[in-house]
């Protein structure tokens, strides 16, 4: 090995990524990838662009409703359909999956009611979804710590003898961590089955890939001895073949594997995010032309599928789900106040029943008008009748604080 | 003078900061081209150059730790870390590097770090994103933590904190953010009169029945409940701590000892909170003095809860004035319940001997 | 019965829990064919298999980690950090993950992870190697912090550690490792009554003048000074605090109501250590029972200091009853100074209305 | 870019590392190498070997010490010397080096008195020599911290213009350590010009390299897109030709690169550990016969130079420094009482003050019979005269604070 005085690759190109269905609908050979998708025929390659079609309505009703208060905060997958469609096909249901806080499409192909996904964004609970029953874990929030989790997951799978197989995803900004570097460090040290997915939408926030690394993020995996490849994030079958192909290697014992899905995202970071500050119009048009919706539709229409009716079922599709998310999310239930105490602790914890005690009894004071739980006003209860005292909220929001989703419709000014 | 938000104040600051001192460098995520998620840092880096406000690579223990290489070099960087939450990558070189570098080399190694926190909730944001981690910090040696609560002080502190040898944490009550106030631009922090030291409380409103203690975004909370309870006729002095570690005990103390009553708010959970060290340093130094024992009014010994519970964990005007009914012996939440162990709580008989 | 160390009873009592659960999986750095640095794991990995006894990469992050994994995966993972000092990277991992799953999936998700960190000084060891960083672990709520203070609880405590529900932060007193004694290792702590619940303190002395509050290697510190003070006809009740968060707040309550004086003495930092919870909690509870201010004698604020220095660091058992001294108003280390606040603390004029 | 099928080579081989001095002092020919020591002639080879027979012999006196209780505790460099020497003697005044706690030879081209490498381990104070002086950080204990403050400070000479580079040293174990990881995306990302040299010793503690990785260090460089070098780590001439090579690339502007110096720590972990509870001392035979000393006397010896002279030559200048540090070492002054506050803080700090105060007033009581400071016997002076009170320190070391370096001698039966 010699010193390398040659410039890598910049790390947002795809050039050099393995591809089936290209931009305009033209279908590739890839010795690499075909073996791991004959069995997928036209109708399935339907389902594949359904399954899209209905995460990108689900994202742009979430946008809708958080623009209409009823959600606080949402990150859009908008471009990011066919990485994560194509990936969580290709998973069984025993194996786990740790995802961040943009999968709505993985979580989708899990089974999980959308709702659920709203539930955190609402900011009626910390998570929606109960991991066990989805073998999905909740959104994590801090950046690149699930890596760690899936490679501890990954190892109590080979530690019990099973053949299942653990994916993590992640973005490119999250390359930089130091979990996920150590992510990598354990699972090549134990050989954990697990599956680094990485959803390089070349943007984290405002920061463009280039900033996190001057390589393709890819190459980082060989560095710890992890088997990886690049795949166009936005070509729904090429993800699913990748991702099969990498879990066969990952659940024959032959240790961590990683994928890097080049992708875009074609929002904003958030819908606090105004990327007009950041981002060039250009760029964003230059991945409009590589939608990953797009191209399996031409793709579908050149190989003798009906334009208009192939839209209008996909349309069906996503206007059921949203109708029903529209309908739904205001029924989200609002945490009652004394719910606060709840699951902090599995096992009895004196100090925290002395604080739940106090906090029914401060609230009891104003029971005598109202039941303190959803409909409590207690704003209005106090004793002394002083607004200035009790009515208003003093820090912002209204005052009922079992309400409607005041807070959480805040601090949307911000990008986070 | 100008009406100016707090955003602004703490831009204007930095701005005059850099300005001043050519080795001032801004470090962090999104702060260059964004301005930051918060536009703290609006425009600095269009006027400063990209080699001034350097947007880093996504990883807090990556920034402090080059921020300490830069430090080595002789810069003073200021770094900013985007949420609360997630300064704790950034810990082991918080806490073993930053805090100890001079230490350990016996001060031939200074560390003129400002670490930025915007901090607290109250914003209606998901998890990580509304915590208060200060008394992390106050318990380390090594470090000195402050907090602004107005435009004008936002404006003053950041450039003492930067201008300050030792590594600061800065913390930002960012539900202050978008407050509005006359900033007094002109002021030199390092010569005007006027501008209390850093390391200073302040009586942000004089009163002779309670000394209610409180730090950045409860600093407005407090003066409302303040000015409530005014109008039932209970003057509570307001104590805007400012530094919270070092504590300005002489200022407590001296509050307390008319006073004789003490109510501590914070929204970080009580256990081990700040709260807990003013109470038992103020309790030391007053004991004589004291007719209740303090009271701390604080978030609750929970995780962040998601945000349509926030208000409820957050100390608001009702809560804190409760908390002054129990310092005064007046009837509170906690009175009348027997068996409840509030009861036996100051307000009852001297036991003494 | 039999006499072993310290180190031995812990070896051992993680010895039980591995038969018991074979969920139970040991992960660290040097615990494997090493057993440890402290030799606690001793044999471990021989008996039990490379499976369940894990040398782990040089991460701390990675570590604690990985273990949440495990324990998404059903295992309770017991996890060694090798020194105090070293727990920092794995902050973020604590603090933001393990302390919150459960929370966060409203009860999904459980994490009875056990963190075993040896902590503490006296040792002669270089920088990092004897922090007492047990109150940023209190301070976060989620997480339960304890620490044994001889062989028999030492058994006990980590096998209650490792069998509860929620993650737990182990601290063990590295330098009374080779204290020896009795330890009854028939004992089954799960049934035997004679073995107190995991976080309820102990007292390890009655008395009657004063409440010594103690926990880890203090405690025997404690106890020497409480035999010395005896000798001098006082009578000091120590309390080994066993479990720092929860705090068992009844036992210290019920303790104070009786003597009427607290002294707390602990290893880490003063600033936002355990003393001002504790200091402040009992004030609250027993206000009106206090003779004097609670009494803290602990690490002065600064880093941990070179090895020749310790010493001075450390409270020992002069310092302790200079505490003592102070909270029974005796001539003490403070008195008769002129100008000295300290002077102004408890034993003066009750300056009450 | 394809899944990589093939297992990676052992990351503690040595077969593929470049050298110019064999293990039996055969002098090969490097193209890549050779230029960079063409001016290094038998003279210079010879002080290259004098410094490495000096800073051996200060290990090996600095392990008695330990064992006469003069130094709480040593970590060994025996056999990691022509690493250092090699990579230190390539570096300019005006670069600066972040070192962990091992890099005693470092030091040593440094100029800096070996006392103060002492002054550490024995407990007398936290670092010894002033960085500023010497250009070289204090020895990092934390595993890995010090290569972020490398990449920063690195970063701060490319925004003064300078060509100063940085070097920074870490171990095998140190590379898992996210702190590492990310020093490296941030010095990629900044084109910080800092060199990573890392010792691979084969050992972190316990645990071989195989724990940490699967596959060779050097590559987890290119991975971040980093050029890297695996060098014999035992070859002083090779280690100091490549560490100008890259040192010359990293001054040109062309950001940062990285050495894996493959070497094997000879001796414990430090003078706490005992090896021969996990090494298979087949293993130590073999590192034996790659001595980097052993090598260059070879190599000298075939061009001519008289084995004996050599060796007294050797000899003379290893024996005047040893019997300095010998005669030295107990008079390292131990720090004062009041010491304890110093430094803590730059500017004044109110709390501290206090406590300082209230210390000294502590302290005082015991002055009547005694000065506080190095002779204080102060627990023999307490007011009641009470042993048990006063006079033994009950936690283990003898009662004089102030004294002989009695905790430091302790603790010593644990590997750190
Ligand atoms: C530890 C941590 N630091 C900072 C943040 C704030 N933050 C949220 S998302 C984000 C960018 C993430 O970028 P990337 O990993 O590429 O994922 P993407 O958002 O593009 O899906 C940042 C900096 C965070 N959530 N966690
Ligand atoms: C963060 C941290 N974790 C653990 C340790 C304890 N420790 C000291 S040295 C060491 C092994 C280091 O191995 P390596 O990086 O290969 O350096 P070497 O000792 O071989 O020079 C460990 C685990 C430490 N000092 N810092
Ligand atoms: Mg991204
Ligand atoms: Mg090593």
């Amino acid at each position: 090995m010699s010193l390398l005085d040659s410039t890598p690759p910049a790390p947002g190109s795809d050039d050099d990524v393995l591809r089936l269905i290209g931009p305009t609908g033209e279908r590739t050979a890839s010795p690499d990838l075909d073996p791991w998708v004959s069995d997928v025929d036209d109708a399935a390659l339907v389902r594949l662009l359904t399954d899209m079609a209905v995460v990108r309505r689900v994202d742009l009703e979430a946008t809708a409703l958080q623009r209409q208060g009823q959600v606080g905060l949402w990150p859009p997958l908008l471009g990011q359909e066919a990485a994560q469609i194509g990936s969580a096909r290709a998973l069984r249901t025993d194996d786990f999956i740790f995802p961040s806080y943009r999968e709505t499409g993985v979580a989708y192909c899990r089974g999980v009611d959308m709702l659920e996904v709203l539930r955190l964004w609402r900011g009626a609970a910390l998570s929606g979804w109960d991991p066990m029953e989805f073998g999905m874990g909740t959104a994590q929030i801090v950046i690149g710590a699930q890596t760690l989790h899936a490679a501890g997951y990954a190892l109590g799978t080979r530690l019990d003898g099973s053949d299942a197989a653990t994916i993590t995803y992640f973005g490119d900004g999250a390359t930089s961590q130091g979990d996920v570097n150590e992510a990598m460090v354990f699972a090549a040290s134990f050989q954990a089955p697990v599956l680094f997915f990485c959803q390089n939408n070349h943007w984290a926030i405002s920061e463009p890939v280039r900033v996190q690394a001057h390589a393709p993020l890819a190459g980082r995996a060989a560095g710890f001895g992890i088997p990886s490849v690049r795949v166009d994030g936005n070509d729904v079958l090429a993800c699913l073949a990748a991702t099969r192909r990498a879990l066969d290697r990952v659940r024959s014992g032959s240790g961590p594997a990683f994928i890097e899905a080049v992708t875009y995202r074609m929002g904003p970071h958030t819908t606090a995010d105004d990327p007009t500050r950041y981002r060039d119009p250009n760029e964003l048009d230059l991945w409009k032309a590589r939608d990953p919706l797009a191209r399996v539709e031409a793709y579908l229409v050149s190989r003798g599928h009906d334009p208009e009716e192939l839209r209008a079922q996909l349309q069906r599709a996503a206007d059921e789900v949203a109708a029903r998310l529209r309908r739904e999310v205001v029924r989200l239930p609002d945490p009652g106040p004394l719910d606060l105490f709840e699951h902090v602790y599995a096992a009895p914890h004196e100090q925290l029943e002395r604080e739940r005690r106090e906090y029914a009894l401060y609230l009891a004071q104003f029971e005598d008008q109202a039941q303190f739980g959803d409909q409590a006003q207690f704003g209005d209860q106090a004793r002394t009748g002083d607004d200035a005292r009790t009515g208003k909220n003093p820090d912002g929001g209204p005052g009922a604080p079992g309400g409607a989703a005041p807070s959480a419709a805040h601090g949307t000014e911000v990008a986070r | 003078m100008s009406g100016i938000t707090f955003a602004k104040a703490l831009n204007e600051g930095l701005r005059r900061a850099m300005e001043r001192d050519p080795k001032v460098v801004l470090m962090g995520e999104d702060i260059g081209r964004l301005g930051g998620v918060f536009r703290i840092t609006d425009g600095l880096q269009k006027d400063f150059g990209e080699h001034r406000v350097l947007d880093t690579p996504l990883a807090e223990s990556g920034i402090v730790g080059t921020a300490v290489g830069l430090a080595y070099r002789g810069y003073r960087p200021v770094v900013e870390i985007q949420f609360d939450g997630f300064v704790y990558p950034a810990f082991d070189q918080i806490v073993a590097q930053v805090a100890k570098l001079h230490y350990r080399t016996r001060g031939r190694v200074v560390m003129p770090l400002t670490i930025r926190i915007p901090f607290g909730g109250g914003i209606g944001s998901p998890e990580h994103h509304s915590e208060a981690p200060e008394a992390y910090f106050a318990h380390t040696a090594g470090l000195r933590v402050v907090s602004p609560s107005n435009p004008q002080e936002a404006f003053t502190m950041i450039q003492q904190a930067i201008a300050c040898p030792d590594p600061v944490v800065f913390f930002e009550p960012k539900r202050r953010y978008h407050d509005t106030a006359e900033v007094d631009l002109d002021t030199e922090p390092a010569t005007d009169p006027r501008v209390l030291p850093m390391g200073s409380a302040r009586v942000v409103r004089p009163g002779t029945d309670a000394t209610l203690v409180v730090y950045g975004a409860m600093v407005k909370t407090a003066l409302d409940a303040a000015a409530a309870a005014a109008d039932e006729g209970t003057s509570i002095e307001v104590i805007d701590l400012r530094s919270l570690a070092p504590l300005d005990s002489a200022a407590l103390e001296a509050s307390v000892r008319r006073t004789g009553r003490l109510v501590i708010a914070h929204e970080a959970p009580r256990t081990g909170g700040l709260g807990a060290e003013i109470a038992a340093t103020v309790t030391e130094r007053c004991f004589d003095y004291l007719e209740h024992a303090p009271v701390r009014v604080t978030g609750f010994d929970i995780p962040y809860p998601p945000a349509k519970s926030e208000r409820h964990h957050q100390p608001d005007l009702d809560r804190i004035l409760d908390g002054v009914d129990r310092v005064l012996g007046r009837p509170n939440s906690l009175s009348g319940v027997p068996g409840n162990v509030a009861e036996a709580q100051g307000g009852g008989d001297d036991h003494r001997a």
